[in-house]
């Protein structure tokens, strides 16, 4: 049986946020279904849509919505083909016995965000609720949620799966409050699936294969979820394992939260991209609208009946 | 008649002026023949025309940065000199501190990036400081190896005209270190450039290593690469500022 | 002519405050660990006395010099009597011009801030300091050259910028550790008449380093032949030749029996040192 | 000459022993200093995120033994195969430019324009065209290492003794015979210094590389425990790479004694 | 003890082939853009001659060197005749043995493989070379020493190891350049002696460079004097002192009335390139 080659780019190092992926693999779906795949992690200063435009990969799992956009506005050959993240992975979070107890707060608080997408989820969020953000305090946002615990910051960014468990642990959780984008009238999917152009148009058959033995994984992956973490700290055993363990409950909660509840796993959700994608035009981060249809195409997650998209 | 292949020819800046040249004109000839994409590989010309219409954000973090490696490398290169001050002075220490300056050294300065990072934030003293590390050991080497120069005739000669320790530091030692101390400054400056880029990449609030992690982010890799050509053209300027400094100091050689 | 005729040693006692010996060395020994340098050195040297000393490789000269200057402290029980006085060595340290072996010139210096090292340490007017070595250069050869680099200058001429600096130091003593050992034959010739010149001028004391007998006799009154290692005073000749002395001197029979009696006795220190192994 | 023979035989194990004690004496230091910070830190109290205790750090090493050591196998692999090539192609292209002027003159210029670059801005660009195989980042850890060798050898190639080189020519030798049996030797000393520079370099290329998206290495342990803020396992990355990096330089030196055993101090 | 009497200038005519020197210089001249550093050598060397050469510093005597050992071309009009054939010097490169003013020993090579260094460039046997090599040590005072390397010898024990690699070169003219001047004046000493003895028995001819005047007659057959720069042959005397020569020879009256010539002779070259400034 002739395999064919492909790889699979993540956003950043293996950890339960990608288990599915491994999951897959280790149970051989992907190769039933033709693929030889190969996982290669990111990294900082790595751009998925970069690699796999240039076919230094074929398939990514790129930072989200945005980064697709981007990508698409500079004419990158590629195209999302499903949306892991539902719903926003971020929060912003303060202290519950802090100065900042609604959104109101954040006026005079001091904030810090990433700039690498979750910041446009704040602005969004600030605008819809009439806040002038020109007038914030609104800092980059380092590697370390010290600054916040240590009191120098009010208000912190951090994903539900990963920072805001070392919050859990540092601060605990009945200290903290919890701003969810999505209650402030914002939301933006992350995680997206792509693929470069030349190879969906030549093997339009992988790219399903690839998306079935996707969804098997992951949906394996909920069914068994010790197993999936033995897989994953097998795969980097330097990691905590109940951190982990709490990071898959979490993606498990992301991945089947909004349209994926009825549709399944990997739905694009074209209501949430474009509410998304007018945010970015709104603050003129794209220098105009994006052919939606053209960049984020659903006929792969479509073709797998939705039953075969949900755990049982 | 005797012709000595090591010394520099009169032609020696022409043809490094060509060889230049002769790479920009095949980068640019590729990037056209084979219409590369600016994600591949933009035209020189199209990174040029940038350095123009990107002047301001990148003139501003060029400073941004320049100014951290600069402080870094100040510091860096203060640090180095006392230890190996102090090692020459108390001839104890140099047990101690030669291989644990070493052994320190032998670790990546970027391994201690998340630390310097956690510890000093994302702000310019972060930078300053993972320059100053990575700074501080070529000059504590140099600097060593300038003091360890020092004739011990020449101390004997200074003890028997009566001087005290302080004027033989002051009118042997360090003079006799100086062309060395110098050279290991000059060696520096390139490093405390890249380091503080590369730092900045890490988290930061501004500067060149920001530019190219925001431009990234953006995908605008004509952005990239002005910024990284811009950081060549400073650590260069760096480098003959330096270079210029050591000559008029050290005008003895 | 006839006055320089009766200078040297005949002249010394008059010289003298009290017949008092600047240096007094007594049973001077010194040992470096396992190496015994020297070994019951006795020396006197008189005010205005110009002695040489030569001795094989080795022998403990330059060891001598460093207890002298102040720099070593010579082994117990050993005797050192600086201008009538019992001292330690380092309470010489300051008191003696010591010239070292080589020029040891500070390459960041030019000629005058060479030469003037000893008075800038000893606290002394800069400028006053400059403008008196100004003054200097031209006996020592050096006039035009105040501003020039050590590297700018020939060997001689390094070597009469340390001597300078030495003559600036003003003691009464000066150690002078083979101030010509590393020039060539001729240029050493001309340096070593004019620095009888120069001394005959400054009336100072003079101990003088030098692996070469014929040195050795030209510039002293007094030669010593040093023991090899550890090192002695084998051998102590005064020597009889009139002053000023002239190049030709060397020819003179006087020389020629002086030098021969110095040469067997150093050939014969030379050869423990030697040994069979190496011819 | 009976001392001296006695001296000739006792040099070799004088030799050996000599390699033995100071790793030895090394070793007894490191204990002692990673006891005083540890007695430090419950002294003062000071907070693991400050500074975690040795202890801490090297029981999460013994924890997980396998993934630091096969992290340091791949660092240490990418760094020899990087260093490797970057020493031979640097010394082959320093002999090559001391010959011919007009290439050293055309494309020396270009190498120093491109040590100012980091690495760390055209990763994408390594991956696209070497992938995240280990060849990836032998390729930047050659591109960090080839240079100073190369400086150092020309540097080396000039020091020689030009009054040597007539001594050679007068007895016949050719240009070829000049290079192989004066001009490199001398430059010896000066290649080594230079390779010693590079092991540490080489090493922070491998540990940059492997920040381009990879499965194994202490540059992706290092990631790992920094996005986690877990400043022990940032510890525990920080020590292999100090045991690697001295282990390269300790490799370096002893190559060094055996190789410039004259000490490099010629005439 | 009678034969090597009638060894040196005396023997010449029986020695060679024809009458014909082994060298034979006229017009030489050489001219480094502005400096001219020869200027009109007239020179002759028979073989197994000894001849020395001495002369102020800088005055072209390792210019000269340079070129009879095929390093530098003369200028034109130069007429340089080896072995009774007119050559270009570059011809000469591997034909002379030549020996620098330094010893130059190879840090990475051993007492035999410094030796042998000339032998491997001609392309010999190594282990044939290497085994003449261990058979000339004891000659040179070396015995014991093959496996050393030149930082563990002392400064006579380097030049020795130079000049054996200079004998091992086995040409018939040896160029010596100032070998000892780098000695001190004892160690010096000892080394002339030697190596009369080993060019005694070796008989080779040799071109001798000295600054050293007393080193120059107790050497040579013939002593030849040169003028400043531009330098020329400005005196050549013939040494009729006996062979083998002794220590004593150098406060023997032929000796010392040979050398008061010699010296007056050098004296005026010398005071040209002093000048008065430098006294
Ligand atoms: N600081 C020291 N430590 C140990 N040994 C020393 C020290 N200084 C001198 N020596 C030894 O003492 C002996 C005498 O040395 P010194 O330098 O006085 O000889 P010298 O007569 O000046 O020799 P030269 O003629 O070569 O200058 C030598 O064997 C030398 O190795
Ligand atoms: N390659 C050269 N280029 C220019 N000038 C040179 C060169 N070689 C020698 N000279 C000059 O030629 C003159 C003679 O030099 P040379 O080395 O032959 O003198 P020397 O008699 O050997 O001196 P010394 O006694 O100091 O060894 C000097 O003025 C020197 O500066
Ligand atoms: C899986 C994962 N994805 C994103 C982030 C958050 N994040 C925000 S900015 C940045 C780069 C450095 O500034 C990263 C990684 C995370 N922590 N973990
Ligand atoms: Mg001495
Ligand atoms: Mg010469």
């Amino acid at each position: 049986q002739d395999l064919e080659e492909v790889s699979l780019r993540l956003k950043w190092l293996p950890q339960a946020q990608f288990v599915g992926f491994y999951m897959a693999k280790a149970k051989g779906y992907y190769e039933d279904e033709g693929l030889d795949l190969t996982i290669n992690p990111g990294g900082p200063n790595l751009l998925t849509e970069n690699l796999v435009a240039t076919g230094a990969d074929t398939f990514g799992l790129s930072g989200g919505t945005d980064s697709v956009f981007a990508a698409i506005e500079k004419g990158l050959p590629i195209t999302c083909i499903g949306i892991a993240h539902q719903e926003t992975p971020f929060v912003f979070v303060s202290k519950a016995d802090g100065p900042v107890q609604e959104i109101a707060d954040f006026k005079d608080a001091s904030i810090t965000t990433w700039f690498t997408g979750a910041n446009y989820v704040l602005f969004g969020m600030l605008a819809a609720n009439d806040l002038d953000r020109s007038s914030m305090n609104i800092q980059p946002q380092q590697v370390s949620v010290t600054p916040f615990v240590d009191g120098q910051v009010d208000v912190v960014t951090a994903t539900r799966y990963n920072e805001y468990y070392s919050l859990m642990t540092r601060v605990g959780e009945e200290n903290l409050k919890r701003f969810v984008p999505e209650d402030y009238g914002v939301s933006f999917p992350r995680d997206t699936l792509i693929v470069g152009n030349e190879f969906a148009a030549e093997h339009p058959e992988l790219v399903q294969g690839f998306m079935r033995a996707t969804v098997k994984g992951w949906l394996d992956t909920f069914a068994d979820k010790e197993a999936a973490i033995d897989l994953i700290m097998q795969e980097a055993p330097t990691l905590e394992r109940p951190h982990q363990e709490f990071m898959l409950d979490e993606i498990e909660k992301i991945m089947l939260a909004g349209a994926a509840a009825e549709q399944g796993l990997f739905t694009i959700d074209m209501d949430a991209v474009e509410s998304a994608h007018q945010i970015l035009v709104d603050y003129d981060v794209l220098g105009g609208p994006i052919d939606l249809a053209a960049a984020f195409d659903s006929q792969y997650v479509d073709a797998i009946p939705s039953a075969e998209r949900l755990p049982e | 008649m005797t012709y000595d292949p090591m010394s520099p020819s009169q032609h020696a800046l022409a043809r490094g002026v060509f060889g230049g040249l002769a790479l920009f004109a095949i980068w640019e000839l590729a990037a056209r023949l084979f219409d590369l994409p600016s994600y591949i590989l933009p035209a020189v010309s199209e990174i040029i025309a940038r350095f123009w219409t990107a002047r301001a954000v990148l003139g501003e973090a060029a400073a941004y940065t320049l100014g951290e490696a600069l402080a870094g490398y100040l510091l860096g290169g203060a640090i180095g000199v006392a230890l190996a001050l102090a090692v020459t002075l108390v001839p104890q220490l140099r047990k101690v501190i030669v291989p644990a300056a070493t052994a320190v050294n032998s670790v990546p300065v970027v391994a201690f990036s998340p630390l310097i990072l956690l510890w000093f934030g994302m702000g310019v003293s972060s930078k300053i400081v993972m320059v100053a590390v990575a700074v501080s050991f070529t000059m504590f080497v140099s600097a060593l190896a300038g003091f360890d120069r020092v004739d011990e005739r020449s101390v004997n000669l200074m003890r028997s005209f009566g001087a005290s320790r302080a004027a033989i530091l002051w009118k042997l030692r360090l003079p006799t270190a100086l062309p060395l101390i110098l050279s290991g400054m000059r060696l520096s400056t390139v490093r405390s450039l890249i380091v503080a880029i590369v730092t900045e990449m890490l988290g930061a609030y501004g500067g060149l290593g920001w530019v190219i992690y925001q431009a990234v982010i953006v995908i605008d890799f004509v952005q990239v690469w002005a910024a990284i050509f811009v950081a060549s053209i400073a650590s260069l300027g760096f480098f003959a500022v330096v270079s210029f400094l050591e000559r008029r100091l050290v005008f003895w050689r | 002519m006839n006055m320089p005729m009766t200078y040297p040693s005949t002249m010394e006692p008059a010289m003298t405050p009290a017949d008092e010996p600047i240096l007094d060395l007594r049973k001077l020994s010194k040992t470096f660990g396992e190496v015994q340098a020297l070994d019951g050195v006795d020396l006197t040297v008189q005010p205005g006395e110009f002695v040489t000393v030569v001795g094989p490789s080795g022998c403990g000269k330059s060891t001598l010099f460093n207890i002298v200057s102040g720099l070593e402290e010579p082994d117990n029980g050993s005797v050192l009597r600086f201008e009538g006085q019992s001292v330690h060595a380092k309470h010489l340290l300051g008191r003696v011009s010591f010239m070292p072996q080589r020029d040891l010139l500070l390459a960041w210096r030019n000629v005058i801030d060479n030469a003037i090292l000893p008075l800038e340490i000893e606290g002394a007017n800069k400028a006053e300091a400059r403008a008196e070595a100004q003054r200097m250069l031209p006996e020592f050869g050096l006039a035009g050259f105040a501003d020039k680099y050590p590297h700018e200058l020939s060997g001689g001429m390094r070597q009469r910028v340390a001597l300078m600096r030495t003559f600036m130091f003003k003691r009464d003593l000066l150690l002078l550790d083979e101030p010509f050992g590393a020039l060539d034959a001729l240029t050493r010739t001309m340096m070593q008449r004019w620095l009888l010149e120069v001394w005959q001028k400054h009336k100072r004391t003079v101990l003088f380093i030098t692996h070469d007998v014929d040195e050795a006799i030209f510039l002293g009154d007094k030669v010593l032949v040093m023991t090899a290692r550890p090192g002695a005073i084998k051998l102590a000749r005064t020597v009889d030749l009139p002053r000023p002395r002239s190049a030709d001197l060397v020819t003179s029979p006087e020389f020629i029996s002086l030098k021969r009696e110095l040469l067997d006795a150093i050939e014969e220190e030379s050869m423990k040192t030697f040994g069979p192994a190496s011819h | 000459m009976t001392v001296q023979a006695n001296m000739a035989g006792a040099q070799p194990m004088a030799r050996r022993f000599g390699a033995v004690l100071p790793l030895l004496k090394g070793l007894v230091a490191i204990a002692a200093v990673l006891l005083a910070v540890e007695l430090l830190v419950i002294a003062f109290g000071i907070r693991p995120y400050v500074l975690p205790r040795p202890s801490a750090v090297i029981e999460a090493v013994l924890r997980t033994p396998g993934a630091y050591r096969d992290a340091m196998i791949r660092t240490g692999l990418e760094t020899l195969m990087g260093f490797g090539a970057g020493a031979l192609f640097g010394i082959w292209i320093g002999v090559a430019f001391s010959r011919l002027r007009f290439l050293r003159e055309t494309i020396f210029p270009i190498f120093i324009v491109s040590q100012t670059i980091p690495v760390i801005a055209f990763g994408a660009l390594v991956v696209m065209w070497f992938g995240n195989t280990i060849l990836a980042k032998a390729v930047i850890v050659f591109y960090l290492t080839f240079f100073p060798v190369t400086v150092n050898c020309l540097l080396g190639m000039r020091a020689v003794d030009q009054k040597q080189v007539q001594l050679l020519r007068s007895f016949g030798a050719s240009d070829r015979e000049i290079m192989r049996k004066l001009r490199f030797p001398t430059a010896l000393p000066h290649i080594f210094v230079a390779l010693r520079i590079a092991s540490a370099l080489g090493l922070a290329g491998a540990v940059v590389g492997e920040w381009f998206g990879d499965t194994t290495g202490l540059g992706v342990l290092l990631l790992q425990g920094m996005y986690a803020e877990n400043m022990v396992a940032i510890w525990a990355s920080i020590l292999c790479s100090a045991v690697l990096g001295i282990a390269f330089f300790g490799a370096i030196g002893l190559a060094e004694k055996r190789i410039v055993f004259w000490g490099g101090e010629s005439s």
